[in-house]
């Protein structure tokens, strides 16, 4: 139903069928986090910068900008490998650490990742991004018409391809959680002590989780970065899009899949697609008045999105959609 | 780079460090009793330093000689202190508190929201550009020896010595000091129940209160602030008391002192754009190295969660 | 039976996620205006309009706004419809690339869509040239300034056919390239008496690239250059980087950037340090919001800026139209951002009304052909690459709180430079 | 300090003569100060079973935490089989900590020498001449930089000879091959300068007369001599950078590993199971994933691959299998969180047990049952591991399960 809905309203070839991909893509990248916070019970600050790792690489081997111009595909996957890396080498050193302070060093690699971004601009472009990013079918042509403009054009191409990205990426964590490993995870998240005793080295659990969910991030970022076109601004993945995710997948119920995707959906549905349609629409009613300075909610955003957020922690502190264990974890650790 | 420019660096990185550290008491404080990240504190400090903004620019719209702008500055700082302690009890009582034995990283959830909230306040206070604090001196800088003090560094000097000098014979000499610094020695659930909330709020309270002193010195120091101003700090800030060892007072203190001299030796050595991650790396580099920061206890049974 | 052993979860919620997006979907469809109207015609403009960037499109929503209601809201036989679309997020205060894509693909999509006005920023233009460029929509930049996007060889190898795939052209700005006010302002300090410069920029494309252009110029006038700079936006204050700008003791410190990149609060800093040089801002800190945050009273005098066009203070606020009418709805004299969205938004209804009939690709046509006499910013036209011949470029002072109009230069002067080595 | 120790024979008792399973040697366990265990001495040889008995609370879980490394002694050893519970230097952490060092000094190379302006070097100039990017030319480039030699750059329209890293910018000229001409002489010249003493090629027409310095470009001699350091300092740069990373990454990792060394995997994997008085099961899985978990791990311990595979059925016999011998069968699909404390306790013990251990410690089991529960899990313990692993068991007083051990230590600090 969901796959068809785009036809039925042609609304989504346009702004909207963007933003509802963005929202898509979002989900994934939480999903990713949700692998990390979720499952393993480990706060994690800096997962927009794996995200936006996995987008430069992506734009490093595709723009024309740079000589190496291979396909979309094989691009996709080297970056997505190449985050996935780059998660592992930052995870070994400083998974040991206690709760807040490896929060605070995700935190801080978040931070060093965008500055990099920023400021290492031959490589990535610095603030403008790099750019035009080559749409995945550009070249191709089916019965004459240029798939790569199709593409570009009308967003519904990267709605799908998004959604089926989506759909591979639950199953994927779905898998993960009823395998061992998703036992041991959960192990670790649960009681670390007795984890330790029978063995399990919580390093190396996390450590998987962590490159697990970079390289899912870097999945997300990749597509993210393709829909758009460019890796745009650095500061898109900065301290505030991890924590913006970090709230998706909390309010939507941590270690829960259906309540990371209702979670993001809420949220980032509210601020990408919500806030931007009312405001148009009230701009259309009030279409007569002249005054520039009339009331928009884009003004008022931050606000509602931080009201909304204490709202629902006020009450559903557990999430809308908690998964059946944490809510059991939960009601063990209140009495 | 010359010696005395580089102590001028030096003595930058030292006054910036005194307001880092104040702010980062704050974190470590309510870390320490409710076991709490509270991201909002930076955006709190933010608001007190707009209202801080609007009473100096009441008060001394032209340059003043040097002893009236301390008085003003210090009474400046007194108001937003009060407002800031305020503001974060209302905070406390009205957002935190609900969810004192909720899940642990619900209220977490909240202190971001509530950062949002500020952070749009301050945006429709004072709106979206810098906003310029006014001079409250005649004479900007004065030069003694080789290098030149700017007032302004004297001026936070000012602010930020007494209020260290208050917090520590507070900690130490008042029993409020010692039950609080019981508490972070104990754990967290005696904060929990009800017979602590007094604590909970007298340390709500002090946060604040040093978090609004901060934002003057801040202000002073900057000479602008824009609503985003919060967030920054807030990262040095919560970096500082992590170095420190959260949960321990003269931890953030110290960890303020030492983020704020690496940001203003990277700023001169590395250029003013590596700022940041030269703070963050030394930070993660320290870890790597003892992980429980400079001051913090290490835990003996297998530390994790 | 065993399966559920490993997952004690039930799948049902599934079903509700999905039902929650599916929502989403119905519920948001019926915004863009989709059916087609023969005599209705949508001009939008894609602007950061919340956060640090407010202040200026606000001030470029009014030209447009004012430019629309000039023609009494028609454009030959259409009825225009004006819609001001955001590309800013609320997360961060600034452009999102997905806010730009997704208002390029809004437009694209929306038959009724004419043309599309915007960007702000040079680096949200690279977002949507390329959508835009593929469905032939004309797109009139009022404040792109970056020299790739349309002089070809001048910028990043590639610039700037990478953002016309479909190899025609429809992007048309009003607003003149670095490439004019960067050499410029160095021959303006050449004139002056300027022997050391030190360039600071704000690491943005805007502020590099204009900043490099006026670099280079000053060596080729054999200025010297004591240092080029790029700061960073997010800092707080400079003091410890002005130090080091003091040390070297320049005659004049050139900032390339804008008010929203910090260039109060370096000017603040800068003057707060004593330096005796004088300070010369591009026109992106032309603007109150820049003045507010350095302290207008400390740079009088010493603090010049640049600005592409005739400054609007020289012509005085009674002189022209616009700046009557503009004067009497918001009490204002106009700022350089709302004369160029006026002057974009009237290019773009005068191009909608020769043409006369709902076709992109004419209406891109006619634009490029436009030739304007009665511009605010004096005689000009667009030139084969969809930029505007305007060659002059004013230097303004700040005097009594606010710019007050210096001098002229033009390009006449370059000419002559060169024709002497 | 004294052992009152009464060895009572009993049937199946295994008294091996040859070196004990477990040694404690001189074992001193403090908290804040406080000896919590005093210069302890026991054996325990293998097969046998010990009750370890004292009345105060926390002497014997610092015993049992001490021997599975949760806490740290301060003097004193704990071996097993004579060999100590540490993780010891093996190939694998030398290699580690080696990749590491060797990573974090390249990472503190490509800083040094500006990995940024590199890529500006190799990659973008040579698209700014469009001259083909095959690896050639991508080693020419890269040499080039290495020896700080001049290049061509452009902007907007400008041709502008800089030095490698583009920092510095020495000309710019309007058209390329005034440009590349110009850029030679210099290159020449900063050569001469940087070989000494040799031909010098002219290069009055680069250095301008000091009259009419404004159009002609100055190459003084300090910048020559700058220009000529240049190859010096790039690589000085990148040696000494890749030189203190090295020795920075190794100190890190070495510092991590030391930390991680006596730590309860390490006693885990060495085969030493252990269950808590409050039975730290994990409350939010049903019982049948508590021991399946633990039995999957058991497996990974044991096996020395690296990506060990798990016969899911086996797992699933043998968990079922001690669900069974525990008497937890009818619960076995209930969160754990929703067992009474008896068989919390039975479940800790089959996860004691699932993870085929050496030797079990088994903190006080029968503390807070009542007496037909501590005779159920005295028969419990007996016939499931009686004679088969050797057994720690804690308790307060001589209860049932104490009393199935072959020998009890008292040990009571005076």
């Amino acid at each position: 139903m969901l796959a068809l809905a785009p036809w039925f309203y042609p609304a989504l070839a346009g702004g909207l069928g963007g933003q509802m991909t963005s929202v898509l893509i979002i989900c994934i990248a939480a999903l990713g986090l949700n692998v990390m916070v979720g499952f393993t019970g480990f706060l994690h600050l800096g997962i927009a910068s794996f995200f936006g790792l996995g987008g430069l690489f992506l734009a490093i081997l595709t723009v024309p900008m740079n000589p190496l111009e291979i396909g979309f595909l094989p691009a996709v996957f080297v970056s997505v490998g190449l985050t996935a890396a780059i998660g592992t080498l930052l995870g070994s050193p400083t998974l040991r650490l206690r709760g807040e302070y490896l929060a605070i060093v995700t935190l801080g690699f978040g931070e060093v990742v965008r500055v990099l971004f920023l400021n290492l601009e031959n490589v990535t472009g610095g603030t403008q991004g790099l750019g035009p990013i080559p749409p995945p079918g550009s070249g191709i042509f089916v019965t004459g018409i240029d798939l790569g403009r199709e593409f570009v054009v009308d967003s519904r191409w990267f709605y799908y391809l998004s959604l089926i990205a989506l759909f591979v990426v639950v199953l994927l964590v779905r898998v993960l959680e009823k395998s061992a490993l998703g036992r041991a995870w959960i192990a670790v998240r649960e009681e670390p002590l007795a984890a330790a005793t029978i063995g399990i080295s919580a390093t190396k659990v996390r450590l998987s989780a962590f490159t697990i969910a970079a390289a899912i991030a870097g999945l997300a970022g990749c597509l993210s970065v393709a829909s758009i076109g460019t890796t745009g601004d650095p500061n898109a993945f900065g301290f505030n899009r991890s924590v913006a995710i970090l709230c998706a997948v909390i309010i939507g119920g941590l270690g829960s899949i259906p309540g990371t995707l209702v979670g993001v959906t809420i949220l980032f549905g509210f601020d990408i697609v919500v806030i931007p349609s009312v405001d148009s629409w009230m701009q259309r009613i009030q279409g007569q008045v002249f005054d520039v300075s009339l009331f928009t909610l884009g003004s008022w955003r931050l606000a509602l999105v931080g009201i909304a957020l204490i709202v629902v922690m006020r009450f559903r502190p557990i999430g809308l959609i908690p998964s059946r264990r944490f809510a059991a974890e939960f009601q063990e650790s209140k009495q | 780079m010359d010696v005395a420019s580089f102590l001028q660096q030096c003595g930058i990185g030292i006054t910036s460090g005194g307001f880092l550290g104040l702010i980062a008491v704050g974190y470590t404080l309510v870390y320490g009793t409710v076991g709490l990240i509270h991201f909002a504190h930076g955006d709190v400090v933010m608001l007190g330093g707009c209202l801080s903004l609007a009473i100096l620019s009441f008060l001394v719209p032209v340059p003043v000689d040097p002893l009236t702008g301390c008085l003003v500055v210090v009474l400046a700082a007194a108001c937003s202190g009060l407002f800031c302690g305020c503001l974060n009890i209302c905070i406390d009582q009205f957002v935190y508190r609900p969810l004192r034995n909720a899940p642990p990283l619900s209220p977490l959830v909240s202190t971001i929201g509530v950062s949002f909230v500020l952070m749009n306040v301050g945006l429709i206070w004072i709106g979206p550009t810098d906003r310029a604090f006014p001079e409250i001196f005649l004479e900007t800088t004065r030069s003694v020896g080789g290098f030149s003090i700017a007032m302004a560094d004297l001026l936070v000097l000012v602010i930020v010595v007494p209020a260290v000098l208050c917090l520590y014979v507070l900690l130490r000499q008042t029993r409020f000091g010692r039950s609080l610094r019981s508490i972070a020695a104990i754990t967290r659930v005696t904060a929990r129940s009800g017979e602590a909330g007094k604590l909970v709020i007298a340390t709500f309270f002090l946060s604040g209160f040093l978090g609004g002193v901060a934002s003057v010195a801040a202000g002073v120091h900057a000479t602008t602030i824009n609503y985003q101003m919060g967030h920054q700090m807030g990262l040095y800030a919560l970096t500082a008391a992590v170095l420190g060892g959260i949960g321990s007072v003269p931890g953030a203190i110290v960890g303020g002192l030492i983020v704020g001299l690496i940001r203003a030796i990277s700023v001169a050595f590395l250029g003013p754009r590596w700022a940041i991650a030269s703070v963050f790396l030394v930070l993660i580099i320290f870890l790597a190295f003892r992980p429980q920061g400079i001051f913090g206890k290490s835990k003996t049974r297998g530390g994790q969660r | 039976m065993r399966s559920n052993w490993f997952c004690p979860q039930n799948p049902p919620p599934f079903r509700l996620a999905w039902s929650v997006v599916v929502c989403l979907t119905i519920g948001l469809n019926t915004c863009g205006c989709q059916k087609i109207e023969s005599n209705r015609v949508c001009l939008v403009s894609s602007l950061p309009r919340t956060g640090v960037s407010r202040q200026v499109s606000d001030e470029v929503v009014r030209g447009i706004r004012l430019a629309i209601d000039e023609v009494k809201e028609k454009a030959g036989r259409f009825t225009l419809e004006y819609r001001d679309l955001d590309n800013s997020a609320a997360a961060s205060g600034r452009w999102t690339s997905e806010g730009e894509a997704a208002n390029a693909r809004m437009a694209v999509q929306d038959p009724n869509v004419m043309a599309y006005i915007g960007t702000l920023n040079s680096g949200a233009a690279r977002v949507s040239m390329p959508i835009l460029n593929y469905a032939d929509l004309l797109m009139v930049s009022p404040a792109n300034t970056a020299v790739g996007l349309t002089k070809p060889g001048l910028g990043l190898p590639g610039e700037p056919n990478v953002y016309r795939p479909s190899g025609k052209l429809n992007y048309i700005r009003v607003v003149p390239a670095d490439d004019l006010q960067g050499p410029l302002a160095a021959d303006w300090a050449f004139e002056r008496g300027v022997r050391r410069v030190f360039v600071i920029d704000d690491a943005g494309v805007y502020g590099r690239g204009v900043a490099s252009l006026f670099a280079d110029r000053c060596r080729e006038q054999g200025m010297a250059v004591l240092e080029h700079v790029s700061i960073d936006p997010q800092a707080a204050e400079f003091k410890s980087f002005v130090g080091s700008v003091m040390s070297a003791d320049p005659d004049l410190i050139y900032f390339g950037g804008s008010a929203r990149t910090k260039g109060g609060q370096l000017a603040r800093d800068l003057v707060s340090a004593e330096s005796e040089a004088i300070l010369l801002v591009s026109d992106g800190c032309r603007t109150k919001a820049f003045l507010e945050a350095a302290g207008a009273a400390s740079l009088e005098g010493r603090c010049f800026a640049t600005s592409a066009g005739l400054s609007p203070e020289q012509a005085d606020c009674n002189e022209k139209l616009l700046f009557l009418r503009y004067r009497q709805k918001y009490g204002t004299c106009p700022s350089n951002a709302a004369i160029h969205g006026y002057e974009a938004a009237r290019l773009v209804i005068r191009a909608i009304a020769d043409v006369g009939v709902k076709d992109r690709r004419a209406i891109v046509e006619s634009a490029f052909a436009s030739q304007v006499d009665d511009g605010v910013l004096g005689q000009w036209g667009i030139d084969a690459n969809g930029d505007t011949t305007l060659q002059e470029v004013s230097v303004s002072v700040v005097r009594g709180g606010e710019f007050v109009h210096e001098e002229v230069m033009s390009t006449a002067g370059i000419g002559k430079k060169n024709g002497s080595r | 300090m004294t052992h009152r120790e009464n060895t009572k024979v009993s049937e199946g008792a295994v008294l091996s003569p040859d070196i004990p399973l477990l040694s404690i040697d001189r074992l001193t366990v403090q908290s804040g100060g406080i000896p919590l265990i005093d210069e302890l001495e026991l054996d325990v040889s293998a097969g046998s079973s010990v009750a370890i008995i004292d009345s105060g609370r926390g002497s014997k879980a610092a015993l049992l935490d001490a021997i599975c490394g949760l806490r740290s002694a301060s003097s004193g050893s704990v071996r097993l089989d004579g060999r100590r519970l540490k993780q010891g230097f093996s190939a694998k952490t030398f290699w580690g900590v080696l990749f590491t060092g060797i990573l974090v000094g390249l990472l503190c190379a490509a800083a040094a020498v500006d990995i940024d302006r590199l890529w500006l070097a190799v990659v973008k100039r040579g698209l700014v001449v469009d001259e083909p990017f095959t690896p050639a030319n991508f080693g020419r480039r890269l040499r080039s930089y290495f020896r700080a030699e001049l290049a061509i750059d452009r902007l907007a329209g400008n041709w502008r000879i800089v030095t490698a890293d583009g920092r510095e910018v020495l000309a710019v000229r309007r058209d390329l091959s005034e440009a590349r001409e110009l850029r030679n002489q210099m290159q020449a010249a900063v050569t001469a300068r940087r070989t000494g003493p040799g031909v010098v090629p002219d290069i009055t027409d680069l250095v301008g007369d000091a009259n009419e310095p404004q159009r002609e470009l100055l190459l003084d001699e300090t910048t020559l001599d700058r220009l000529a350091a240049g190859k010096r300092r790039i690589r000085f740069r990148g040696w000494s950078a890749f030189i203190c990373g090295l020795f920075l990454g190794v100190g890190m990792s070495l510092a991590i590993w030391q930390r991680g060394r006596r730590s309860p995997e390490v006693a885990a994997r060495a085969g030493v199971a252990r269950t808590f008085r409050s039975p730290r099961n994990f409350p939010a899985m049903t019982v049948f994933e508590n021991i399946l978990v633990t039995v999957e791990q058991g497996i990974y311990r044991k096996s020395s691959a690296w990506w060990p595979h798990i016969n899911k059925a086996n797992c699933i016999e043998r968990t079922e299998e001690l669900i069974r011998s525990v008497g937890l069968i009818d619960q076995s699909f209930s969160f754990a969180s929703d067992l009474t404390r008896y068989e919390q306790r039975c479940l800790g013990i089959a996860r004691g047990l699932a993870m085929d251990p050496r030797i079990l410690l088994i903190d006080e089991p029968a503390d807070g049952m009542n007496t037909q529960q501590q005779h159920a899990l005295a028969g419990i313990l007996k016939d499931v591991c009686k004679g088969v692993l050797t057994l720690v068991v804690t308790s307060a007083g001589n209860d049932p399960v104490a009393l199935i051990c072959d020998r009890t230590v008292h040990l009571s600090p005076h």
